[in-house]
């Protein structure tokens, strides 16, 4: 057991907070720190600047432009990227379909698609939910039908994040509907201008515009964009599932949000005092970081493990639930904490604190974090079964 | 004891349900959220006729002296409906503080807002008030006013407001009235987590005649800790009201979505998880209930420990009751399209305004003897 | 709406307190407000002091023996006895086989039952489950042939709380495996002094002894005995647990022990203070002060209905779950916060405080109050079904 | 960073558990609760064989300077086989007391305790300190001892006591020790809840040389403090060993309880009850090897942080796994019969020593500076 960082680990955290330090544009960085959304122009420009440093696809192999960071190494990155203001980065490429790509793709796929991954150039969104496949994945209905060189695609996808700033989607379309449902699925990469796909956006109750309905009017996709074989897109669907993600608990983001809190409480005057004066708000805030600590040993449990070359220890599979639930608290505890503050919704100038002004806008985007990706409850439900034996 | 309603009740609450089904709907809300206008002349005179601007106060003040319970059966079912139309906020809270200050100056005014002539809303808290009403920073010295207040509800719709300050001389609290309109007077609002709009208020040289002042001292305090403790129980109701609709829909939701083959309702923890919901529900509105009673009391320590203790609880349980309607309803539970989302802001939104459960346990405890303390001495 | 207690309700209340006052006998009385445990003496004496007042069988009609009250009485009436330090009365006589006897047997029978029960002066258990029929009891196995004007009963119950205590055992049995598991069950009366029966004795997590296995072997039982016909076991057994009982959520118990918590740490010496200096200590009596109100107010409204001849409403469904649930909670809390003087298990005297040296069985022995009379689980899937339609 | 466990601390776990295995088992366990003998001595010897009461202390003190978390290993694996064996109690407790004195005196005491020669318990504790080891009213004057201190850990079975005091002249802590057969020493004793025996001593006139003062001031509070920290981290251990065998045994319960035709295991809710048991372990487990970690650091706060934010986890997380165990089981689980009830008391007890989550929460607040008032004149 040894629980420390080693030297070369700080070195490379003082290089990483010395990057950051000069590199996190002030625009970014305000609107980060102030708990705001960022238009797609600066979400792009900030991973293109992370592209250009080599240092956007973190968790890639250096022969498909990686840093060749281990996982110490990326989470040790994720929780200064975090300090320092600066913004997480969209998963879709780098996360997913990327090591989707350099797996199952052939040569050609590889130097076509990773390239504008790695710079940040290229949007992917994920083509995986329709109306009616949500949890239930795989009673998917879009279909793509094989005419010579072509796929003819038609259907709908739904709660597809940044589809309207994507270049790219990634689907999971049905070539086969004759077999068993999960062995009719290909995995098939489209691109977003091509004629007959439509964006339609769902506004989330955070007032802001993540998420899209995709409509798929015969749309045709040459096939060459087929990843694998056809039938191969469950395969790769439950890869990606258990492609290990060391970010997946959020750490690093609910820690700062922590921090976010106490400056808050300690900057908002409050009679003749500040909020911090009250031993509730107080006791709250211990009780946040002891959980947040259960869960960031935990997470560098997975971390080392990783690094260790290890297969991922049990302690892993609750990561999820546990770290989007503990995001939740946290943001309703500075929601609850900010009083009256968090009432604000669209001011301009501060009404107290900014911080807290803020807040409410982030604790109704993230009810959906215990949806999104797998609800908690089906997360439960695989764990029981898969590691229970239940 | 009966928990039955009176058949006068049964009427006014059915009525109620009747009107907003009538003349408002999840439609007419995303409107009203979009907008800058939140007090709609038509619904306005159609609630005057239905008598619920005179429906809290008492017949000598020209209202229907209808008791807490009376006037929560209108904000329960105000919440049921989602409705925002600020009822509460802009006719119940201005209204009671001028009945409680009770003074003829004061009752003319209750009058015009009974009547409808003129329209009102109250600027109780500054910015850094928390919940605490007794501290402010807008001073009265020397016949002028300067300072801020904030959470002044639709203020850029009202004609006047009824503002707690104090007097630089002697600390001494004051309520006063002004019209928006004044000189000295400045606003600006923005759009809050409901969807109203709330103002800061900017009190710049206001100058301020006597015959504006409308109450002075501990009667001032007085006055609008009574009305905050009265609309508290309103928000309660409308609480209550909106947790029983997001419960309805989510289970109607779990008995028609279906995912893997089936109902999501016929998987155990669902079921468990609405079981949850509905229990809750019956605890909280037996809170409810609670607190219109015993709200209502003349004891100052028995009424706010009532009130209190429904808001606390309310703020823990009905808040888990929305967030679980969303979860349940998975991704389209987070969408603006759909109303359950919005039930879950308007709970929030709720919880959080005139003490959230911090606010009121810590009152609670105050009210019923738990912040006592021993004297050791008197151990053996 | 009128949720005040009327006047004459106000008058009972007072006769109630000034009789109370006169007749708890100081052992019982002591013993009870220390949370201890009643010896099989004391608990049937209280019970035989009730009965010889009219009070015991307090939910039965006149005509049987009972006082005739109402809800609202009764509610009264269980508050001032917890208040008086005054325990609760055994309910397998009073409120199980008492009201199945009077609503489905015959005039023979009630003459030769009913006396013992209102006067206290015989004991009854529960013959329910079975190993393999805990939360499934309609899977029970013991069986009841009939031989003549004789049950040939054989089999075996468990979790048989008194009867080691009790004179007579209620039991479901089989009077017949052809037909579907429900349609086969009767409802029998058994003498616990007939020949072929055992109890041995299963302790409680509390140190005690309340709970037993009953065995029958070859225990011959007249068929008089029998309540209703054969095979009316299910519908008798049914109607138990509807039956009204508006002291299920144990709101004047639950009442008294937050009492007690305050009591004790206004009374525990701490350093140089006491324990109610603890402000974490008395935010946790508010908490569950108000949480006992929610239940209170719930069971109010369950009471009214039953007093103005309603059918029981739908929030009577959760009391047995809240109540429980409490119940717990207030124990935990009273465990929790004597600290150190709630590890004494079996002291005689006092160390520190008697009331924090006992809270630690009760709170061993209320694991079990979310268990019995069907879990908390089970209930949640018969409100499910019953209730919300799922 | 590096989890993993070396080859020796391996082999120090596995031959732990295989001891326990062999020389432990429930039925032993049942025998120990219900007699006043906790000491056994042939186990006792195993134990010493073993090399686990030199295992705590340095080499220089003629122990085997193993490190926190080896320590650790042992107490888990005594808390997984629900051993009430008193090795924290009256070996590690004691001995630490005695090493962090470090004094001739003191080392040559804890040399007798290594070697097996005396037993020894802490008197820490009086009935009135709640969890604040610096309350004390044995005092000592004029060379006289009289006073009471309790939860001294099986009393009636040691050769010596250790004990916190306090000097009458100048309020000066003290640590003391004296042989339990003195005169001027009397206790009675009593099974507490993990069924083990707490006793209560009175010092009566009892005449204290200047040999047995083994540590006078600050010193002696440092003292006490540490070895209370270093044990509160072996309790988090047996907790979290105890609540892995409890977790373990009701899922194995849950595999072969047939209820409705079918194993309890699957149904939705209990699947999601052993679920949440089985995640809550891990993250519980993951603030054990913080605590044994950053526990042993020099820095005070550091440490004191750290050990106290793991027992104020496990107190919440570690007790609702006992809970959850037991409601699981239903019935039987709350049996003397069964071990699951067992554990959940032996939970329940570690969890009330030392510290009970609320201690440690607001322990933890003050070593991390969530105490810190602010100053609000430096407020803009």
């Amino acid at each position: 057991m040894n629980l420390e960082f080693s030297d070369t680990e700080k070195e490379f955290q003082k290089d990483v907070q010395s990057w950051l330090s000069d590199n996190v544009p002030a625009d970014i960085q305000e609107k980060t720190q102030n708990g705001e959304m960022l238009d797609k122009t600066l979400q792009q420009k900030w991973e293109q600047i992370l592209g250009s440093k080599g240092w956007l696809a973190t968790t890639w192999p250096k022969q498909y432009g990686g840093p060749g960071w281990n996982a110490t190494q990326r989470y040790i990155f994720d929780v200064e990227r975090a300090k320092a203001g600066a913004p997480g980065t969209s998963p879709f490429g780098v996360s997913m379909v990327g090591p989707v790509i350099f797996n199952f793709a052939n040569q050609e796929q590889k130097d076509r698609w990773l390239p504008g991954i790695v710079s940040g150039d290229t949007l992917w969104c994920q083509g995986y939910s329709e109306p009616n496949a949500g949890s239930d994945l795989a009673s998917l209905k879009t279909s793509a039908k094989k005419e010579g060189d072509e796929y003819i695609v038609n259907g709908q996808k739904i709660w597809t994040t940044q589809a309207h700033w994507a270049d790219m989607i990634f689907c999971l379309v049905r070539t086969d509907s004759t077999v068993k449902k999960q062995q009719g699925i290909s995995f098939l990469l489209i691109d977003m201008n091509t004629p007959g796909i439509e964006v339609r956006a769902i506004h989330s109750i955070d007032g802001h515009h993540h998420l899209n309905e995709v409509y798929f009017n015969d749309v045709r996709v040459p096939v060459e964009n087929l990843v694998g074989q056809e039938g191969m897109g469950w395969t790769i669907a439950k890869f990606l599932l258990t492609h290990e993600r060391t970010t997946i608990a959020g750490v690093a983001d609910t820690k700062q949000e922590i921090e976010r809190l106490k400056h808050a409480l300690k900057n908002t005057r409050s009679g003749s005092g500040v909020r911090w004066d009250d031993p509730q708000a107080r006791r709250r805030v211990a009780e946040l970081e002891i959980d947040l600590m259960a869960l960031e040993y935990t997470n560098f449990r997975t971390v080392a493990s990783t690094d260790n070359g290890n297969p991922l220890g049990p302690e892993s599979s609750g990561l999820k639930i546990k770290g989007t639930e503990l995001q939740q608290q946290v943001s309703q505890a500075i929601v609850e904490l900010g009083g009256p503050l968090s009432l604000a919704w669209d001011n301009k100038e501060a009404i107290g604190n900014m911080e807290f002004n803020k807040a409410t806008r982030r604790y109704n985007f993230l009810r959906a974090c215990t949806i999104y990706g797998g609800t908690n409850e089906i997360q439960k439900n695989v764990i029981a079964k898969m590691l229970l034996g239940l | 004891m009966d928990f039955n309603l009176s058949s006068e009740q049964k009427m006014l609450g059915d009525s109620a349900k009747r009107y907003l089904s009538q003349n408002y709907s999840f439609d007419i809300y995303l409107d009203q959220i979009g907008s800058n206008m939140q007090i709609n002349p038509e619904r306005w005179q159609k609630m005057l006729d239905l008598g619920w601007f005179g429906l809290p106060f008492s017949e000598e003040n020209g209202g229907f002296s209808g008791s807490l319970f009376d006037v929560s059966l209108i904000a329960r079912a105000l919440g049921e409906a989602l409705s925002i139309d600020p009822y509460v906020d802009n006719i119940v809270l201005p209204g009671k503080l001028l009945e409680f200050i009770s003074s003829p100056t004061a009752d003319a005014w209750l009058k015009k807002l009974i009547d409808g002539e003129r329209t009102f809303s109250a600027a109780i808290y500054d910015v850094d008030s928390h919940y605490d009403i007794n501290h402010t920073n807008v001073i009265l010295e020397d016949g002028v006013v300067n300072g801020q207040k904030s959470f002044v509800s639709n203020v850029g719709e009202v004609d006047y407001l009824i503002c707690y300050a104090r007097e630089a001389s002697d600390e001494q609290p004051i309520l006063f009235i002004v019209a928006v309109e004044e000189e000295g007077v400045e606003y600006k609002d923005c759009r809050v987590l409901n969807g109203s709009r709330s103002g800061v208020v900017t009190f710049n040289n206001l100058e301020l005649t006597n015959d504006k002042i409308l109450c002075v001292g501990s009667d001032a305090t007085a006055a609008a800790q009574r009305a905050i403790d009265y609309v508290t129980v309103l928000e309660c109701a409308a609480m209550i009201g909106a947790a029983t609709a997001a419960y309805e829909k989510t289970l109607e939701y779990a008995k028609i979505r279906k995912q893997f083959g089936t109902h999501i309702g016929s998987f155990q923890v669902i079921q468990h998880y609405l079981v949850d919901m509905f229990v809750e529900l019956q605890q909280a509105e037996s809170m409810l209930f609670m607190a219109t009673d015993k709200g209502a009391v003349k004891d100052v320590a028995e009424s706010q420990a009532a009130i209190s203790s429904c808001k606390a609880y309310l703020c823990k349980s009905v808040v888990a009751i929305a967030q679980q309607a969303i979860q349940i309803h998975g991704g389209i539970g987070v969408t603006e399209e759909l109303d359950i989302g919005h039930y879950f802001r308007f709970i929030t939104h709720l919880s959080l305004i005139h003490g959230d459960r911090d606010f009121h346990m810590s009152r609670y405890m105050k009210r019923t003897g738990l912040e006592d303390k021993i004297c050791a001495v008197n151990m053996a």
